[in-house]
């Protein structure tokens, strides 16, 4: 866990221990649980765009990716009466191809990332809404999957914690995502291709294939994300099921730690990104503040511990180079490169 | 002590001013409820999970009753159960039938479009082509009020020929009323389905010169429909009383909590009757509105 | 001489309004070591980035150990054993060390995720770092190392593939004498070894000491080589510039005058527990000299006020001065040549015209707006008096061979009125010719007043160069020389630290 | 005009050439004057974006701060009888306002402007619905400031054709940024700064002041626009009214040529990039085209137009290759450099 993880947890803490004070039913088993799940779904989707933010690209159909694969993979379930295991197969299948595409426009025919995700997120939408009329998608009353929804939106309980599913997906994923991205060598390439695209070409990196497996990557979490939400929310009004979720993503992986212009970002940052996010909803209807100030809230506390990180880091920059004659301060203008 | 009061929540299925008169009405509610804490709740989006989270929140908070709009309640059904069994539920606005909740109050959307339907055979004796206007086309308010429209105009020489969707963005809700005056040079009345709607249209005509020519049928209380409707332009707008549910609501769910049955009727629901709002008794119900909206 | 296994026949490559190969052919043999010079521009790098698969040339073939091929990807290249080290660095910032020189071959433990095996990467990296005599760790973040470090961990990516043929494009431009050395000394091993090696470089007594054979270009032809036996600084620059040269190093017209800038106890960053002092002389070359990492770059951006000063003080004519940022010292006639173009010296896609102009735009205004004939004509004639070879001045400064790069560099400071230059490594990456202009230009400025502070790790041009000469050694002055002292030795002896 | 604006300008007339033949009713004057109008109002805050862009920045606050400071102004002509001159002035200053404390929070507090944006997207949208309480600013029937109607809303007849006042606002908008943006010397500076920030600094640009700068006139642009649009909608919903608008103006920008990496742009493909995503809204509702789809029919006239020009741009590479053999092929990654 790196200096940027961590000062997030702590913000994480404060923001937890301000709250507790407040409104003790914060750490109430069950809403504790309900955070987790929140954090478990959208865990899930924000690590699929770390993985293009690291790559330098970025990823704007999220959302209208959820809405699309959730109305799909309901219909498919509930309407044509497809085995759920079928459905799902079929679902991950569709978002790994949406992410070839993407990837492919990207490197092949050279569009802009953000150029090809705006027109996935405009057409992925329609879509949606075109194939369900606009109308809600939905199980409808009594319509039962016992097994699936147990596996996608149960909890076990787990020595007196309701453990959401999701979170344990979320887990799994997470530790892959880690080990592929830390550990292995196709990591590496993502960073250095992120980094430094020509270099990394003549280095004999074929940085082409980087990128496009990076959003596929991207586009299979993706769906699987949208699987369990379509069963958390049981209903997709496909006009705005999921819209704005690829800001929470990108602001996820920011926050943890991921630089838009690529090569930066670490997995444990964007889940505690994401954590963050979610506590802050979790907070704005527990302290009965008016709900039209949620996203004003939201915002301050981001603001206020990003900038307090800031200033934390200048003034443990200013002391070491007291303390310790030998340490750098040159590295000022590299961490401003970063902050970029 | 305001933590030890229980508390009775109205949640809302998205922002807009026509709350803001329930509110109203949930205020009125507090001040004959001492020993109760009444909130109102906008969720941050007009999205089921969005609406379902600020839910699980309240009764993480440890809410008493919670009154909701559901966003959609025929897929919520599940969720509003499990609501249900932690606090007492009350569904206004648009009722979830098949759930365990306490009580329905509020209105029907399709009866609403078949008086507005009865408007548009009025405006146009002799038929015409319509278009409507809507924020989501697909919401279930919006397709009930037009299935009531077009029950209702049915066989007549009145045609709904299209409804244009604007994402609830009031420039492209503008915007489509000039593309369908460009596009469809014989139109003969425009339909206003959600509260903003109406307005639009107005504007458009104005500037167009075309008000009185063309036809506005509109619904709920949007200040400038009420002055359209005041000053002829406008045929007519069909409002509910969400006032009544806020209130109303309120004081059945706080009785009802206290152990006092006797206002919810066998099958739990309570229909509060929309209105036609015309030239006739516009003055009444712009002083009526007036007095509800004082603080 | 053993057969060579690797040709190049007939290889053209042509750009917009540029031939930067003009049927070039090459064999090289096992164990053999060529240089390859020529002026900027010639063609050298294109033609090893067409060894390398980074450039697809437009004609010719390659043969490699009797096949033919058309080109290569960069892949097939290393797969046929060729190494690479860009006159550009390639590296990544957000990996370590071994990261970098290991980066697209690391070492795996099996299996289906490719796991890296850090501790076989960090073993494998430790030897070369010893071999170069490089002072830093495996796992230093790139970031934090300076441009001569950088280029130490690229040649150590060279090294570290068990390449036939390691290309190294201007290895040592930013290196002092005694990394160059040990390079030497690591090229004779490889030679030994049977590597073949091919070395372009504008520092022509490195060709001497080690080549056994030097390739010249001009204009994108071969226009000769030399063997060892034919090898001289005279015979190559003969060939190279198509003329011969006088002595490269003018003295001065005038002795130096008053002090110009004083710095007073100035304390940088890196070192906050030394301080420098020295004072740079009216119509004075100051050359200042010392090993990699000495602390030379931080002290000029610290004159340049791109880092703050820790401490001391800056005067200019004896009056002391506060420079906040590059704008204030620009205003006071203090200009810097910075030591990396890349990053800090261009604008890569401006044209030429527009990076010369940038810092002082404000003197080509017509009614607020930029007069861009004006910007043009002054560019025209910068660009006839350094001899930047480049299609015209509306070329993007990124399409430029190196040295042509670092002209364009200068060109934008000596189009304003200086007073004192800090050049740090101000012919790093330029041949002969184009060198002599410089010191030519470095000369007349003096002549007219201006002082000039020379950071240079070339140990030939500080003494051929300056007036005097300041060493320094972890962020304090050792030590000066005059003229009188001005010796290899002497200059070394103070770089470590000794006093003479 | 470069080559890039005109493929561009290629393909509005020929998506206004296909709607014609479909609905000849697209070019009456009304249409016309109707689409111009919309494209007065959203090329102007497009423009706004693209000066942020060029610096390398990103300013995704545009929407909430179009709705904040649309509110305010309202509210203070209306329930506050301010004069609207003086109301037009102070929310200019707002606007200004905002852009200053974006830039210096991204300059000297070295936060990304993503982070900073973001946070304003948040607090901006909270701040006008926790002002007006989520109730709905609007002008009221018959309220009615006929100056400044006239003057925002209104249209001039020129040689038959009524020219929105909208249109003449973006004009002498354009007209200046043009101006500034591509002969003056702060343009050159916010190129160099967008494309190298440490290079221009060698050369001595206050790079932290053009950045700031950027920011202001990006904030009081977007002010400009707001009141436009307040005047046009007359109506606003603070939860709602303009959100997403910053999606548009980035589309627009990114149309146009500008670089989400900085350093490049030209002000006449943004306003050709505005032009074509609002004649493809037009487009929608004169075809009959479900509304549902108008989203998917934007992007993918947006991804077959993009998918076109490079695909023209590699024929023409091609075929002048072979002409004259001088002419580069190599310079495709240098092409692509400049594509992503
Ligand atoms: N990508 C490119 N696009 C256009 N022209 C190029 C490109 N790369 C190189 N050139 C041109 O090709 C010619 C040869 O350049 P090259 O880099 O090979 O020179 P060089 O001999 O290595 O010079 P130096 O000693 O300065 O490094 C130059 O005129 C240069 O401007
Ligand atoms: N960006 C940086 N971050 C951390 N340390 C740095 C950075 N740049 C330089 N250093 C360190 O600062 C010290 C002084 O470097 P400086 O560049 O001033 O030396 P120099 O004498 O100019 O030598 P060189 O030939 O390497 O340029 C070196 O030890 C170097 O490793
Ligand atoms: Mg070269
Ligand atoms: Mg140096």
């Amino acid at each position: 866990m790196n200096k940027k993880d961590l000062s997030l947890l702590i913000l994480i803490l404060v923001v937890g221990a301000v709250v507790t004070f407040i409104n003790p039913r914060f750490l109430l088993v069950g809403n504790l649980s309900n955070t987790a799940n929140q954090v478990g779904m959208f865990g899930i989707f924000s690590i699929a765009e770390a993985f293009v933010i690291i790559i330098g690209g970025i990823e704007l159909s999220v959302g209208s990716v959820i809405a699309l694969l959730g109305v799909l993979f309901i219909d498919l379930i509930v309407n044509h009466d497809v085995n759920w295991m079928l459905a799902f197969a079929a679902i991950i299948a569709g978002g790994l191809a949406i992410g070839l595409v993407h990837g492919t426009l990207v490197t092949r025919m050279h569009i802009q990332p953000f150029v090809v995700t705006l027109c996935g997120l405009l057409i992925y939408r329609g879509a949606a809404r075109y194939y369900t009329e606009d109308a809600t998608a939905g199980f409808g009353f009594g319509a039962s999957f016992p097994t699936l929804e147990w596996l996608t939106a149960g909890r076990t309980n787990v020595l007196g914690f309701p453990l959401p599913h999701s979170v344990v997906a979320l887990f799994i994923v997470a530790a892959i995502a880690w080990v592929l991205l830390h550990r292995s060598v196709f990591g590496r390439y993502l960073y250095a291709v992120g980094k430094n695209e020509e270099a990394a070409r003549y280095s004999g990196i074929r940085s082409d294939r980087v990128v496009i497996s990076a959003y596929i990557i991207c586009g299979g979490l993706t769906a699987f994300a949208a699987i369990l939400i379509a069963m958390y929310t049981r209903s997709i009004s496909p006009a705005v099921h999921g819209s704005f979720y690829e800001l929470y993503a990108i602001a996820a992986a920011v926050l943890g730690g991921c630089s838009l212009r690529g090569g930066e970002g670490s997995i444990i940052g964007v889940v505690l990104g994401t954590v963050l996010l979610q506590v802050l909803q979790n907070l704005v209807n527990l302290l009965g503040i008016p709900s039209s100030l949620n996203f004003a809230v939201m915002g301050t506390v981001i603001l206020i511990g990003v900038l307090g990180d800031q200033y934390l880091m200048q003034r443990r920059r200013a002391t070491t180079a007291k303390a310790r004659p030998q340490a750098s301060v040159a590295a000022a203008p590299l961490e401003r490169a970063n902050a970029e | 002590n305001a933590a030890d009061k229980k508390v009775l929540a109205f949640v809302v299925n998205g922002a807009s001013d026509f709350w803001k008169i329930a509110e109203a009405g949930v205020k009125k509610a507090q001040g004959e409820l001492p020993n109760f804490e009444l909130q109102f709740k906008y969720p941050e989006q007009a999205a089921a999970a969005v609406q379902q989270r600020v839910m699980d929140d309240l009764v993480a908070a440890g809410a008493a009753g919670i009154m909701v709009s559901a966003v959609d309640p025929k897929n919520q059904t599940e969720q509003l159960n499990k609501v249900a069994s932690q606090t007492v539920l009350f569904t206004t606005d648009s009722d979830a039938p098949a759930s365990k909740r306490v009580a329905y109050i509020g209105s029907s959307n399709t009866d609403l479009g078949k008086e507005a339907g009865k408007l548009m055979l009025k405006a146009l004796p002799s038929g015409g082509k319509c278009v409507g206007f809507v924020g989501l086309p697909g919401a279930d308010n919006a397709r009930e009020r037009i299935e009531g429209v077009k029950e209702t105009i049915k066989g007549s020489k009145v045609e709904l020929v299209d409804v244009r969707g604007d994402e609830i963005d009031q420039t492209r809700a503008k915007r489509n009323v000039e593309d369908i005056l460009a596009a469809m040079p014989d139109v003969s009345c425009l339909v206003g389905f959600y509260s903003y709607n109406t307005p639009r249209i107005y504007e458009v005509l104005k500037e167009a010169g075309k008000l009185g020519k063309i036809q506005i049928i509109g619904f709920d209380e949007d200040p400038i429909t009420l002055g359209g409707v005041k000053e002829g332009s406008i045929a007519g707008t069909v409002v509910q009383q969400p006032f009544e549910w806020g209130y109303q609501g309120m004081k059945l769910m706080a009785a009802y909590i206290g152990g006092d049955k006797s206002g919810i009727p066998a099958n739990g629901i309570i229909i509060v009757p929309g209105k036609v709002i015309d030239k006739a008794n516009v003055d009444d119900f712009m002083a009526s509105m007036k007095a509800m909206l004082k603080k | 001489m053993p057969e060579p296994f690797l040709e190049l026949v007939d290889i053209s490559k042509t750009y917009p309004g540029v031939v930067a190969l003009d049927h070039v052919d090459l064999k090289v043999a096992p164990g053999e070591v060529i240089a390859l010079i020529g002026e900027n521009g010639a063609g050298k790098s294109t033609l090893m980035r067409v060894l390398g698969g980074v450039v697809e040339p437009s004609g010719g073939l390659i043969r490699v150990d009797g096949v033919e091929r058309g080109s290569f990807t960069v892949a097939e290249a290393i797969q046929a054993g060729i190494a690479f080290v860009h006159q550009e660095l390639n590296l990544f910032d957000n990996l370590d060390v071994a990261g970098n020189v290991f980066i697209g071959r690391e070492p795996v433990h099996g299996g289906p995720l490719r796991l890296i095996n850090r501790q076989a990467l960090y073993a494998k990296v430790r030897p070369l770092l010893e071999r170069l005599g490089a002072d830093f760790e495996p796992d230093a973040p790139l970031a934090e190392l300076s441009l001569a470090q950088r280029q130490l961990v690229e040649i150590m990516k060279a090294l570290s593939l068990d390449a036939r043929l390691v290309i190294m494009d201007e290895p040592t431009s930013s290196l002092t004498l005694t990394e160059t050395d040990r390079l030497m000394r690591v090229i004779a091993g490889l030679k030994a070894d049977g590597v073949s090696i091919i070395f372009i470089t504008h520092r022509l007594n490195e060709v001497m000491q080690c080549a056994d054979r030097a390739v010249v270009l001009r204009d994108g032809r071969m226009v000769g080589a030399l063997t060892r036996a034919e090898l001289s600084p005279a015979a190559m620059i003969r060939l190279m510039i198509g003329r011969d040269l006088k002595s490269l190093y003018v003295p001065p017209a005038a002795p130096p005058g008053e002090a110009v800038l004083d710095i007073v106890q100035a304390v940088t960053d890196t070192y906050p527990e030394r301080a420098v002092s020295l004072s740079v002389r009216r119509g004075e070359i100051l050359g200042l000299a010392g090993l990699v990492g000495s602390g030379r770059t931080e002290l000029a951006r610290a004159i340049f006020g791109v880092d703050p000063l820790r401490g001391g003080a800056i005067r200019l004519d004896g009056t002391p001065i506060r420079i906040a940022s590059p704008r204030a010292a620009i205003e006071h006639g203090i200009y810097l040549v910075p030591e990396d173009r890349k990053s800090s010296g261009l604008l890569l896609d401006f044209s030429i015209a527009e990076n010369i102009s940038l810092p002082d735009l404000s003197s080509y205004l017509r009614l607020w707006l930029v007069n861009t004939a004006r910007e043009t004509e002054n560019a025209r004639r910068q660009r006839e008096r350094l001899k930047i070879r480049a299609p015209d001045v509306e070329t993007a400064v990124g399409s430029l061979s190196g040295g042509n790069q670092q002209k364009v560099v200068l060109a934008k400071w000596l189009s304003m009125r200086p007073k004192v230059l800090i050049f740090d490594e101000p012919t790093r990456g330029i041949d002969v010719g184009a060198k002599q202009e410089i010191y030519d230009m470095l000369r007349r400025l003096t002549d007219a007043g201006v002082a000039v502070l020379m950071i240079s790790s070339d140990m030939e041009e500080v003494i051929g160069v300056s007036d005097r000469i300041a060493v320094m050694h972890e962020g304090a002055i050792s030590g000066f020389l005059d003229r009188s002292q001005f010796s290899e030795h002497n200059v070394l002896q103070l770089a470590v630290g000794h006093t003479i």
